[in-house]
């Protein structure tokens, strides 16, 4: 069974408070010159069929209106991912 | 007698901790901005409720690093008396001077609900005028709490009261040194009948204070 | 460039542009106008109708006009309040809509100077039981307004929801805000002293909403939600509570000669109110304004809707002083034009870019000149909104049909909606939701206000006038039952296109009972907001008036609730009760369409049965009062049953209706039997006690049962988290 | 500038709510054969050293004690992503 990763962002123009956020706290830990800070989603899953993967986050995983997703592929459903 | 009021951007509870504070005989309460150092001579510190820093990244995630922050780690480790309510027990978690982590409520939902908590260890700094069990509320989305390792608990949900699948129906635990201690529900929310039904929550503030009283007159008194 | 009739103007509104100006408007102004020109900035179709609403009253401080209304609640302090609809927004994205509408009123009432100490919401969605769509929208509706109010520590201590087929594709999401001023901190918007600086607060300006007032507010929504995208806002209620206690610091230091939120059509909108209020003129240099996207129009800068953004009047001496504590409060803060003086008594609008002139405008071109219309009412034929479903057979005995109307969706216990609300955050709520029929909050004068929030679409699809009328009514009554009586109302008029001859009949009746009701009971109405164009290609929503009323009661430990206290406790109906069933909840599970006539109402007889109620709970004499709303007598009695946790067993009067309506008229109190029996205008109908809802000759019901049906459909509809997304 | 994107995932063993109320939901609308679900978060950053930003997610962007992270270096602060 393939593993899905899925990606998912605040679509581009659209406010990011919570990647504002850490732009603003990362110097006050000393690390200076981090930029363009985005945070959103990460979603793995094992699935019967890669190809069902884009439906899905259409429907469900991501909210098309404000967030872009990206599907990778994984080798398989490896060691090294977190089981259930 | 003095208790200080941590307030960082995006807290929310601080003026209802501050007035709870205020309604004990001889303490009154100093709110204590986030980016200053300085804690102005209290004799306690609450770290209130609210979302510090929107709850952005992970809940306490950002607070923790505020210059309040370093002042009052040095604060706990000298063993002056901390107590943090809801997220400010998860800013507490988060800066490692109580042990876990708190994580999602099971239903992803904030949750606000009148609990009864039991009091594990009615003897120490915060329980020592606490009924053993009290009636408080809870308002949260993130109060699983959650430790690998056995940590000394003060406060359960009562038996079926679990609102968030805490392990081992945790509500508040201290640090091994007993001067550090974090609960979810919000004893600031329990000190006056008129708004909601219990004055319980006043308990754990007039212990703390009693606490301190005792130890100023014997000074070599360890916390806990 | 957009075309004037892309932008929404018609050619004859063109034209009055073009005389206006005398000359052809360019890109920036023309976008400018659309905006101000749209009907959600210019009340084009309703201006001339709000005329007719009472503002005047000893307790108003401000009346419509500013932000939000304002009455006096004593000792030196103010309330602030007012009602705000999201509904298109919502409907394309109910969790971002919601919680931006939270957002919204939350800026109107602190631009006014006042600390927000509690919200209230007015829901409206299609029927859950059918639509898996509106279980959806209920749901991030929900979870919006509670991850707004709860993140900026504001309680929403009230609320109500109403799930009707008519608002499938067009949910209503409602807000009011309320807040708490000293009054030498109520500030204005009015913008003055030439030369001072316009200082421009909170988030970075970006592509957010562009065109929203004209292309969400004031259209209908249509099929392909795709175009609309853009205009999606994401709320930030982190920044919001930073510039929350940034402007009232800064207004508690008087360092602000005025102040103004950013709404729809954002800087276009708040600058000419304020200029228009003012009597002055506005230059604005773009350039200067901090943005999120770099690339940005001027006109874009000009119409963003980005959240969490207010504009303020500062003197030229104090700016270094608000930019300090702007910066404690890690508040962006940016002087971007100044105040002008008027040529000849009228102000200019200048837009510049680097110092470039890009746009100019005289103010009262963009505020005051936009054609306001009569509307054309006709009375529409019967069977405007189709029947119902039925979902009860008539035929069903009376304790079958009590546990339905307790079980349906407009009945059910609203627990798994407002826990998760925070609704004590402030330490001032002193009857959390479900404990009264008022959320009574404490003051600092050791008064408690009583607030609430009412209206039902099916009623006033029955009759406007009289179900508008009602719905202020009802909420009197609910402010009665907390011992408190009014001071001042807001309201929301929800409806469909007014260019349509019925739909401007029903929002011109439903005014006219709006205003009768007000005169009625006395209560001045401080300010409001109308939603027009909810409408779907299924047809217009019902008509929809909300009403919010704030009311005074000088002491908080005797507070009403609504549950009965105390076994052996004497219960009787006050009131001039005459119920009947048209629009009524049993007609709706009956199948019944929303048709007839509403009970007339004896109004001498209400103002005083009102002031009975509210006496008998301030003297303690009640020790519960519920008013008889939805779904008649029978349910309000099980509702204080199940409130109070103890039973009750009665006998009602002969030929009553056990299920019929008749809002706002009559209640159900309790109270020892030495106090209550005999006394003047109330009928005793039994006494408090066991585990059990007695009606004689009708009913028997355990407590528990009671529950089981209670929790009802709204527990299901919400089961489950939905997750992430 | 480098452009990093980090992985975080709730640790094994810890309860996943998230991932848990994603794999009930799929199969009603269809999806059948998810499983394994995990939702954890996505931050994407441009950094000046990307061997920093292990250290940032000790600090700020993880919690250790509940879960795990894994840095993956772009090629570039590209085209593509979105920017501030
Ligand atoms: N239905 C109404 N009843 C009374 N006043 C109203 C009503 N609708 C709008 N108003 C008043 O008209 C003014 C403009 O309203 P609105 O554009 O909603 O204000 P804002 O832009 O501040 O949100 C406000 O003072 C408001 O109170
Ligand atoms: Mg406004």
């Amino acid at each position: 069974m393939p593993r899905a990763r899925v990606l998912i962002r605040p679509k581009a123009g659209i406010l990011d408070p919570q990647g504002q956020a850490v732009e603003r706290a990362l110097p006050q830990l000393g690390f200076t010159g981090a930029a363009n800070v985005h945070v959103g989603r990460l979603i793995e899953l094992d699935v019967e069929d890669i190809a069902e993967v884009a439906g899905m986050c259409e429907r469900l995983l991501a909210n098309p209106l404000i967030e872009e997703y990206e599907v990778i592929e994984l080798a398989s459903a490896s060691a090294g991912e977190p089981s259930a | 007698m003095k208790f200080g009021i941590l307030r960082f951007p995006g807290t929310c509870d601080e003026r209802d901790a501050a007035g709870a504070v205020g309604r004990l005989d001889g303490v009154e309460a100093e709110i204590l901005p986030h980016h200053d150092r300085d804690l102005r001579g209290v004799d306690a510190v609450i770290v209130p409720g609210g979302f510090s820093y929107g709850d952005y990244l992970r809940t306490g995630a950002i607070a923790r690093f505020a210059p309040v922050m370093e002042s009052v780690t040095e604060f706990a480790a000298a063993g002056g008396i901390v107590l943090g309510i809801c997220n400010g027990f998860q800013i507490l978690c988060e800066a490692g001077l109580l042990p876990g982590a708190l994580l999602p409520n099971p239903s992803l939902r904030f949750l606000f609900r009148q609990v009864r908590l039991s009091v594990v260890d009615p003897e120490c700094a915060f329980t020592n005028a606490c009924p053993l069990t009290l009636s408080v509320p809870v308002k949260h989305t993130t109060g699983r709490y959650y430790s690998p390792d056995p940590v000394d608990v003060v406060f359960k949900y009562a038996p079926g009261e679990n609102p968030n699948g805490s392990q081992d129906d945790i509500a508040g635990v201290r640090n091994a040194a007993g001067n550090v201690l974090g609960l979810m529900p919000h004893p600031e929310h329990a000190v006056d009948p008129l708004c909601g039904g219990s004055a319980d929550g006043l308990t754990i503030f007039a212990s703390i204070a009693a606490h301190l009283r005792a130890s100023a007159s014997t000074p070599a008194t360890p916390a806990g | 460039m957009a075309t004037h009739t892309e932008l929404g103007l018609s050619d004859h509104e063109y034209a009055l542009i073009l005389a206006g100006l005398g000359r052809e408007p360019g890109p920036v102004e023309l976008a400018m106008l659309s905006l101000m020109w749209s009907e959600h900035c210019a009340y084009k179709h309703s201006r001339r109708l709000l005329g007719r609403l009472p503002t005047d009253g000893p307790h108003v401080l401000v009346g419509p006009g500013e932000n939000a209304g304002a009455v006096d609640v004593g000792g030196g302090l103010a309330v602030a309040f007012k009602v705000e609809s999201h509904n298109h927004p919502s409907a394309v994205e109910p969790f971002q809509g919601a919680a931006t509408g939270v957002g919204g009123i939350l800026r109107d009432v602190f631009a006014l100077g006042a600390r927000p100490i509690a919200l209230l919401d007015s829901l409206r969605f299609g029927e859950i039981a059918d639509s898996a769509r509106s279980r959806y929208l209920l749901e991030r509706a929900v979870a919006g307004i509670g991850h707004y109010g709860n993140s900026i520590g504001v309680p929403t201590v009230g609320g109500e929801i109403y799930f009707e087929a008519e608002y499938e594709q067009n949910c209503l999401i409602n807000v009011m805000a309320v807040g708490l001023a000293p009054h030498e901190r109520l500030t204005s918007s009015a913008a003055v002293g030439v030369s001072n600086s316009l200082v421009l607060l909170g988030a970075l300006t970006g592509r957010d909403g562009i065109g929203g007032a004209s292309v969400l507010a004031s259209a209908e929504l249509s099929g392909g939600e795709d175009a609309k995208r853009p205009t999606v806002q994401i709320g930030d209620p982190f920044a919001e509570k930073k510039l929350l206690e940034c402007c009232l610091e800064l207004l508690d230091l008087g360092l602000l000669a005025s102040l103004q939120d950013l709404g729809a059509a954002g800087l276009t909108s708040a600058a000419s109110e304020m200029a228009a209020k003012g009597g002055v003129g506005i230059d604005i240099d773009v350039a200067s304004v901090p943005l999120r996207e770099t690339d940005m129009e001027p006109f874009e800068i000009m119409v963003s809707e980005s959240q969490e953004r207010m504009l303020c009047v500062v003197e030229p001496a104090r700016v270094a002083a608000v930019l300090e504590v702007c910066e404690r409060w890690e508040v962006l803060a940016t002087p971007i034009g100044q105040v002008t003086e008027p040529a000849g008594g009228v102000g200019a609008f200048r837009v510049l870019r680097h110092g470039r002139v890009v746009g100019e405008l005289p103010v009262s071109l963009l505020v005051d000149d936009c054609p306001r219309y009569d509307l054309a009412p006709e009375a529409p034929p019967r069977g405007l909104y189709p029947a119902p479903a039925r979902r009860l057979d008539p035929s069903a005995s009376a304790g079958e049909t009590l546990l339905a109307l307790l079980a349906c969706a407009n009945l059910a216990s609203r627990a798994p909606v407002f826990t998760q609300y925070d609704p004590v955050v402030g330490s001032r709520t002193v009857r959390r939701p479900a404990e009264g029929d008022s959320a009574v909050l404490v003051l600092d004068n050791g008064a408690a206000i009583a607030v609430a929030i009412d209206g039902n679409g099916r009623r006033v699809a029955v009759n406007p006038r009289a179900g508008a009328a009602e719905a202020v009514y009802e909420c009197a009554a609910n402010l009665a039952c907390a011992g408190a009586e009014p001071l001042g109302l807001t309201n929301c008029l929800n409806f469909g296109n007014p260019e349509k001859p019925h739909v401007a009949w029903q929002l011109a009746e439903a005014v006219d009972g709006l205003a009768g009701a007000c005169e009625t009971l006395g209560v001045p109405v401080v300010g409001g907001n109308v939603s027009l164009y909810n409408e779907s290609p299924d047809g217009p929503i019902l008509p929809t008036p909300v009403v919010g009323m704030v009311g005074l009661l000088p002491d908080p430990e005797r507070a009403g609730r609504t549950g009965f206290l105390q076994a052996g406790d004497v219960i009787a109906l006050a009131g001039r009760f005459h119920p009947s069933r048209d629009g009524s909840e049993i007609a709706k599970l009956h199948g019944l369409a929303p048709e007839g006539e509403l009970p007339t109402k004896d109004l001498g007889g209400l103002a005083a049965t009102h002031a009975l109620i509210r006496d008998g709970v301030r003297s303690g004499v009640f020790h519960s009062a519920h008013d008889i709303a939805e779904g008649g007598i029978a349910t309000a009695l099980a509702e204080c049953v199940l409130a109070g946790g103890v039973g009750a067993e009665v006998t009602l009067p002969d030929g009553l209706d056990p299920f019929g309506e008749d809002l706002g008229t009559a209640f159900i109190v309790s109270g020892p039997a030495a106090q209550l029996s005999g006394r003047d205008g109330l009928a005793v109908l039994g006494t408090v006690g066991r585990e059990r809802l007695v009606i004689a000759g009708l009913l028997e019901l355990d407590l528990s049962e009671l529950t089981a049906a209670h929790v009802g459909s709204l527990a299901v509809a919400l089961g489950e988290g939905v997750g992430p997304g």
